[in-house]
């Protein structure tokens, strides 16, 4: 059984065969491609294939292409964990893009570090950069800055009554956290705070319970399906009061399924939604614009802030290698002091003691319009 | 009517028939008579289709019907009434009988199966009062009455009887013995299988003896019932179950 | 080709070593992380086989005894009881062993549980639940015992989802490695590598040993006679109630030292180890080695689950396993290690192979 | 709590009852007719709804339903005919692993057709924010179609197991198999069939439900558990019985919601199940003669 699998065997044969080509840049990717949240995994694994294209096609860094090992994890942590230490120690990956789920990326940070190998992770959590490592990164928006988005715009709207659903993912919990933490803060009262599972089909029961608590505002924090259908149910039981939902609901995919009900929904995202309204001025408009031409030609469906983060990722990455050639120490420091970085998810200014480098900007307020994204204004 | 020859069945490696050969002819009423395990039940149903053979032959009706799927075999005209009744429980009694009608209002028959009700009825007038009651409630004896009148719903040409006098009392036997003799009156032919040789040889015509999964003797019932051998084996202990 | 166990048992041992020094002298060294892995994993696979095979009764729930046991080792292990250290029952506790202290991923000093304390506590607790649940569902038979025991796995599945000490969602990280003698410790380590291989596959080997002596004394026989006839079992004076819940605990218990030891070894849990898609696998890996053959088992799992800790199956992985159930049920219900090739043509002409199967 | 939420908690639970109870049924269905319980029947519901969607770009909204539920039963019947129905008399251990591994290839089948999105079918009747008010509560028009066609799907049933031959010569192979085959039963037939009308049931249930709950190719694994949980609980083979436990059940679910934190609501589910197993496997709704007769 240690007799490598006849397929790991011919692989090995390939770089032998292309003995002349010069040799790839191995970067590997830990992705919850299909599972439970097969919804992040699945958009930043076709990214990433359609980046990697594009950067070889372009005679990749310096004449050498990129290799991509991409390990699906299903979103568990303890197939992270073995796929981790194949791409540190096996494959000798120059970095590893992901994992996709916080749970994911806190259980292989450690690995990572031990190993000198730079991560750079697709997911929420703060507690995966608090405190510092130097080799792991971040490039997904805290969850703080949205939940303050939504809280600021809730205290101009004078709303301090609110019910919050959340479902019980990773992405939910990690919302459920900051809003709990900072809802005092901003004077805003949970009258309603409960968690629903990920697979519900209909949450009329729980909006009930938000209509009768006579709350001003209702706030739904998750990624799954549910979230559109928080939206309808509440618009079905006549709950006219204002809907906000999380970064999350930035999909396309969502406001179809609410279909009239979305209209009006107030939501945080990168500017990557809206990329068509921004302002011809705006740095982000060319990065943001290109990813959602060349996306959405490739695949036919809508991009969203997910994929963005393996875009993201793989850019910032490409940017330090391109800056300072492909040397593991250099390359760090490179994204450790990396200042400007024009991303989807906004505008990245790393620093030994900020490894996500983004700030509350990365997110704007948007809202539903006539079954697209538009930003709401003031 | 029926012709088995050489027929061969096993168990795994056990052999449960070897080289069984039997005839039953139309219009008589044949039996077979062995103590319990002697392979009787094995041998009709394999002769229904029920259990596999792995050698020779059954001819219904001049036609090869091993290896031919039960429910043909009874639309061909072959019917078991198979070891203890076996009726559906939770159905009442009309909807079983309806069951054993089915080859035929599959055949597009439903207004005569519907009339053969009737039929069954006068033969077991039992059946009709408890028509609309759940077959599982009903006595062993009623049971016994409904498992024959659902056999013959199917018109059979040929129907064998595994055991009818199992597990009942002697009265009731008696009558259920009397209404086999009325079905073959009517033209129907039957192979009763029994262990209850006295009564089984009293009417049939003729008769086998199974042994060890072989037919050891055959001949009239009068010549069986004289024969020492079977008195010794079967007649003698005619009491024990 | 019967060998006796303990023979057996020293193939294994043999093959441990050769697949070591194989892996050494070729430079794969990292090849034993995930053969470490799947020991433990095998652990949880042989334990069911014994159910299964010998006892005859289906669990769908064993993810639940495993992640019972990790996460009871990855709560109390990550703990940190520094700032109540001066309380006086504290103090006691840490004077006897059961609070150690050690330092943390980023230089700082953790009050934590002895994870020793952690892998009584994770195998007496799943232990304790394989008894209260074991007692009354193996009444059950067939789709009732099914079903029973995948909605105690659903159950453990819900309350990790949904309790926040347990992480939810993102379960627990940041468990420390287990020091099971001075110098030895189970954890991650590149360093530790050899040893935790060595030590994984050496407690698979024990189990082995263990089983087979049980498997053929008078409770194996027993339990061949449960599987065979229930009734008749009973009638010969097989006490079949208590001896079926004492292999559900038996196997619990299997799954749940396992969960601690590869939870320490991983350095955390997640909810996935409790889908029911993960007993699923296990029910599958049994299967593939053939019900009642615990080496079949361990063959299986030693196989499937190395190649899919590599990832070799990419995102077929859960497909990968649904067919292969598939196929060696349809095909090799026996195992595929026992499949032969007349059986099948005899079936598929339509005509039960052999002895068949009792219904 | 006030009348209008009280009823606003009812319609939900009912709603979600009505589901269960189709996938109860279609269990009911299968194990009536063969002994087995197909672990796959939650996969069915997935397929239909999955099917309807995919079909209704290229056609009106019923046509595409009737299709995606024709489609489903010809994939049901498959199921039995490729995977069951040579293997002669399987144990029960056997079957329940053979059901498990098609319904994880059903569901990796529609992962790689359709992908991991979710897709829903349009309303039939108004759009995601009409309502209909019924003393003070707001009902989806939605509801009513769920309601109803799990009304009918029930009426048809009982009218074909108490009023026609066929019905009665499924439970007739569902009590005995060989005693069936004896009365001219063509049993193989029957089972084949039983399993394209479970098929057939689920995914129209799955087509109707699907704007109110989206499907997607993981959907069928929960109402799975849910559907066996109402089968039990309602006695298994006893349709009137699933759709009293189903209904039951939502309700109970939903009103429970304004009680407990929600993401324990499944733990509440499951351990009536197995408190149901322990104490009376034959179900709650299982009395008279009926259920005397039967064999547990």
């Amino acid at each position: 059984m240690t007799r490598p699998f006849p397929v790991a065997a011919l692989l090995a044969l390939v770089p032998a065969l292309a003995l002349a080509a010069p040799e790839p840049i191995k970067v590997g990717a830990l992705l919850a491609v299909t599972g439970p949240a097969s919804f992040l995994g699945a958009p930043e694994a076709r990214t990433l294939e359609m980046r990697v294209q594009e950067l070889n096609a372009r005679g990749g860094i310096g004449g050498r292409p990129i290799q991509l090992v991409l390990k699906d994890t299903g979103a568990s942590p303890e197939k992270a964990v073995s796929f981790a230490r194949q791409l540190i120690e096996e494959e000798k990956v120059f970095a590893i893009l992901g994992p996709s789920t916080s749970g994911e990326s806190m259980a292989v940070k450690g690995l990572c570090e031990e190993g000198k190998t730079l991560l750079l992770s697709m997911a929420a959590a703060e507690a995966i950069v608090n405190p510092v490592l130097p080799h792991v990164f971040k490039v997904a928006p805290r969850d703080s800055f949205a939940v303050e988005v939504i809280f600021q715009r809730m205290k101009k709207m004078g709303i301090t009554r609110i019910g919050f659903l959340s479902s019980n993912t990773g992405f939910g919990k990690g919302g459920k956290e900051q809003v709990e933490k900072l809802a005092a803060q901003y004077g805003i009262t949970l009258a309603v705070n409960d968690v629903y599972d990920k697979a519900a089909t209909d949450l009329t029961a729980e909006v009930t319970k938000l209509k009768a608590a006579n709350v001003q505002a209702i706030l739904n924090w998750s990624i799954e399906p549910a979230q559109s259908i928080v939206v309808k149910n509440a618009r079905q039981l006549g709950l006219t009061v204002p809907i906000f939902q999380s970064h999350g609901f930035a999909n396309l995919q969502y406001v179809k399924a609410a279909g009239s009900a979305a209209e009006g929904v107030i939501f945080p995202a990168s500017r990557i939604v809206v990329s068509g309204e921004l302002a011809a001025g705006n740095p982000q408009k060319p990065v943001v614009e290109a990813y959602r031409k060349g996306y959405e030609a490739r695949y036919g469906e809508e991009v969203s802030t997910f994929g963005g983060h393996a875009w993201d990722a793989f850019g910032i990455l490409v940017a330090a290698l391109e800056q300072v050639g492909p040397d593991r120490a250099k390359v760090r420091a490179a994204v450790e002091n990396m200042k400007g970085y024009v991303g989807t998810a906004g505008v990245f200014n790393f620093s030994p003691t900020d490894h996500n480098g983004l700030d509350i900007g990365a997110f704007e307020l948007c809202t539903v319009k006539n079954g697209r994204f538009a930003p709401l204004g003031n | 009517m029926l012709r088995v020859r050489n027929l061969d069945v096993s168990y795994g490696p056990v052999a449960a028939l070897r080289r069984v050969s039997l005839h039953v002819n139309p219009g008589e009423i044949a039996t077979i008579i062995g103590a319990n395990g002697a392979g009787k039940s094995t041998l009709l149903r394999s002769i229904a289709g029920l259990t596999p053979a792995r050698g020779g032959e059954v001819l219904f009706r001049g036609e090869p019907v091993l290896g031919v799927r039960t429910e043909r075999i009874v639309a061909r005209g072959c019917s078991l009434v198979p070891e203890g009744r076996q009726v559906f429980a939770t159905l009442p009694v009309r909807e079983n009988l309806m069951i054993g009608g089915s080859v035929r209002v599959r055949r597009g028959l439903r207004r005569e199966v519907e009339g053969d009700l009737e039929h069954v009825y006068r033969l077991f007038p039992r059946l009709q009062e408890r028509e609309r009651q759940l077959a599982g409630t009903l006595s062993g004896g009623e049971q016994q009455m409904l498992a024959i009148g659902r056999a013959l719903m199917a018109r059979p040409a040929l129907v064998m009887l595994d055991e009818p006098s199992m597990g009942l009392a002697p009265l009731v036997v008696k009558d259920i013995l009397a209404t086999v003799e009325r079905i073959a009156a009517g033209g129907t032919t039957v192979l009763l299988v029994e262990q209850n040789a006295r009564s089984a040889l009293k009417v049939a015509r003729r008769g086998y003896v199974l042994e060890n999964g072989r037919v050891v003797l055959e001949g009239t019932s009068e010549e069986l019932l004289q024969n020492r051998d079977v008195q010794r084996a079967y007649l003698g202990s005619e009491v024990m179950p | 080709m019967r060998l006796p166990a303990p023979a057996r048992v020293a193939l294994l041992a043999a093959a441990v070593v050769a697949v070591q020094l194989a892996t050494q002298a070729s430079g794969k060294g990292f090849y034993l992380t995930q053969l470490t892995m799947t020991a433990y994993y095998a652990l949880v696979v042989v334990g069911l086989s014994l159910l299964m095979g010998y006892a005859g009764q289906i669990s769908l729930g064993q993810a639940g005894f495993f992640a019972i046991g990790g996460y009871t080792a990855a709560f109390v292990s990550t703990v940190d009881l520094s700032a109540q250290a001066s309380l006086p029952a504290l103090a006691l506790l840490a004077r006897l062993g059961v609070l150690v202290a050690r330092p943390d991923l980023y230089g700082g000093q953790i009050l934590g549980v002895n994870p020793w304390a952690g892998l009584v506590l994770g195998v007496s607790l799943a232990s304790g639940v394989a008894f209260a649940v074991g007692v009354p569902v193996l009444r059950l038979r067939g789709h009732y015992l099914a079903m029973a025991t995948l909605a105690f796995g659903t159950i453990v599945s819900a309350v990790v989802v949904g309790t926040q000490r347990l992480g939810a969602a993102d379960g627990i990280s940041g468990v420390p490695p287990f020091p099971v003698l001075p110098g030895v410790r189970i954890g991650g380590g590149s360093a530790d590598r050899v040893v935790n291989y060595y030590l994984a596959w050496g407690l698979v080997a024990l189990s082995m040993l263990l089983l087979g002596n049980l498997v053929g004394s008078r409770t194996g026989r027993a339990l061949r006679a449960i599987h065979g006839a229930e009734d008749a079992a009973r009638a010969m004076g097989v006490d079949a109630a208590r001896l079926k819940v004492r292999v559900f605990v038996l196997a619990a218990a299997m799954a749940s030292a396992a969960g601690v030891l590869l939870t320490h070894y991983v350095g955390g849990i997640g909810p996935s180890e409790t889908s029911a898609m993960k007993s699923v696998r296990y029910v599958a890996m049994v299967a593939v080695g053939g019900m009642g053959s615990l080496w079949g088992a361990l063959s299986a799992a030693a196989v499937l689950e190395f190649l899919s800790l590599r990832g070799v199956f990419g995102a077929h992985d859960d497909a990968v396993f649904g067919g292969i159930l598939l196929l060696v049920m349809l095909f090799a219900p026996d195992g595929i290690l026992n499949f032969r090739a007349r059986g099948l043509l005899a079936r598929l002409r339509g005509r039960p192979a052999g002895s068949g199967e009792g219904a | 709590m006030t009348l209008d939420l009280a009823l606003q908690y009812l319609v939900a639970g009912l709603t979600y009852g009505a589901i269960y109870a189709v996938v109860a049924i279609g269990f009911n269905i299968v194990y009536s007719a063969t002994g087995i319980i197909n672990f796959a029947q939650g996969e069915f519901v997935m397929l239909g709804g999955m099917l309807a969607v995919q079909l209704s770009r290229s056609m009106p909204l019923p046509a595409a339903v009737a299709l995606s539920v024709a489609i489903t039963a010809a994939v049901g019947a498959v199921v039995e005919v490729a995977f069951i129905r040579w293997l002669g008399k399987p144990t029960v251990l056997r079957m329940v692993v053979i059901t498990i591994g098609v319904s994880i290839l059903l569901r990796e089948g529609a992962l790689f057709l359709w992908g991991e999105g979710v897709r829903s079918l349009p309303y039939f009747t108004g759009d995601e924010v009409s309502s209909v008010g019924i003393l003070g509560a707001r009902i989806s028009p939605q509801v009513f179609w769920v309601l109803g066609t799990v009304a009918l799907i029930v009426a048809v049933l009982e009218w074909f197991y108490r009023r026609t031959l066929l019905g009665w010569e499924m439970q007739a192979c569902a009590a005995n198999k060989d005693a069936a085959a004896l009365c001219g039963v063509p049993v193989r037939r029957l089972v084949t069939l039983s399993f394209a009308m479970a098929a057939a049931i689920g995914a129209l249930a799955g087509a109707v439900v699907s704007p109110i709950t989206y499907t997607s190719y993981a959907a069928g694994g929960p109402l799975a558990i849910k559907g066996f949980t109402v089968a039990i609980l309602g006695g298994l083979g006893n349709s009137g019985g699933a759709v009293a436990a189903g209904l039951a059940l939502g309700v109970v679910e939903s009103f429970a919601v304004s009680v407990l934190p929600a993401a324990y609501k499944d733990v509440v589910t499951l351990s009536l199940l197995l408190a149901v197993l322990v104490v009376r496997p034959s179900g709650l709704f299982a009395s008279g003669e009926a259920a005397r007769l039967k064999e547990f």
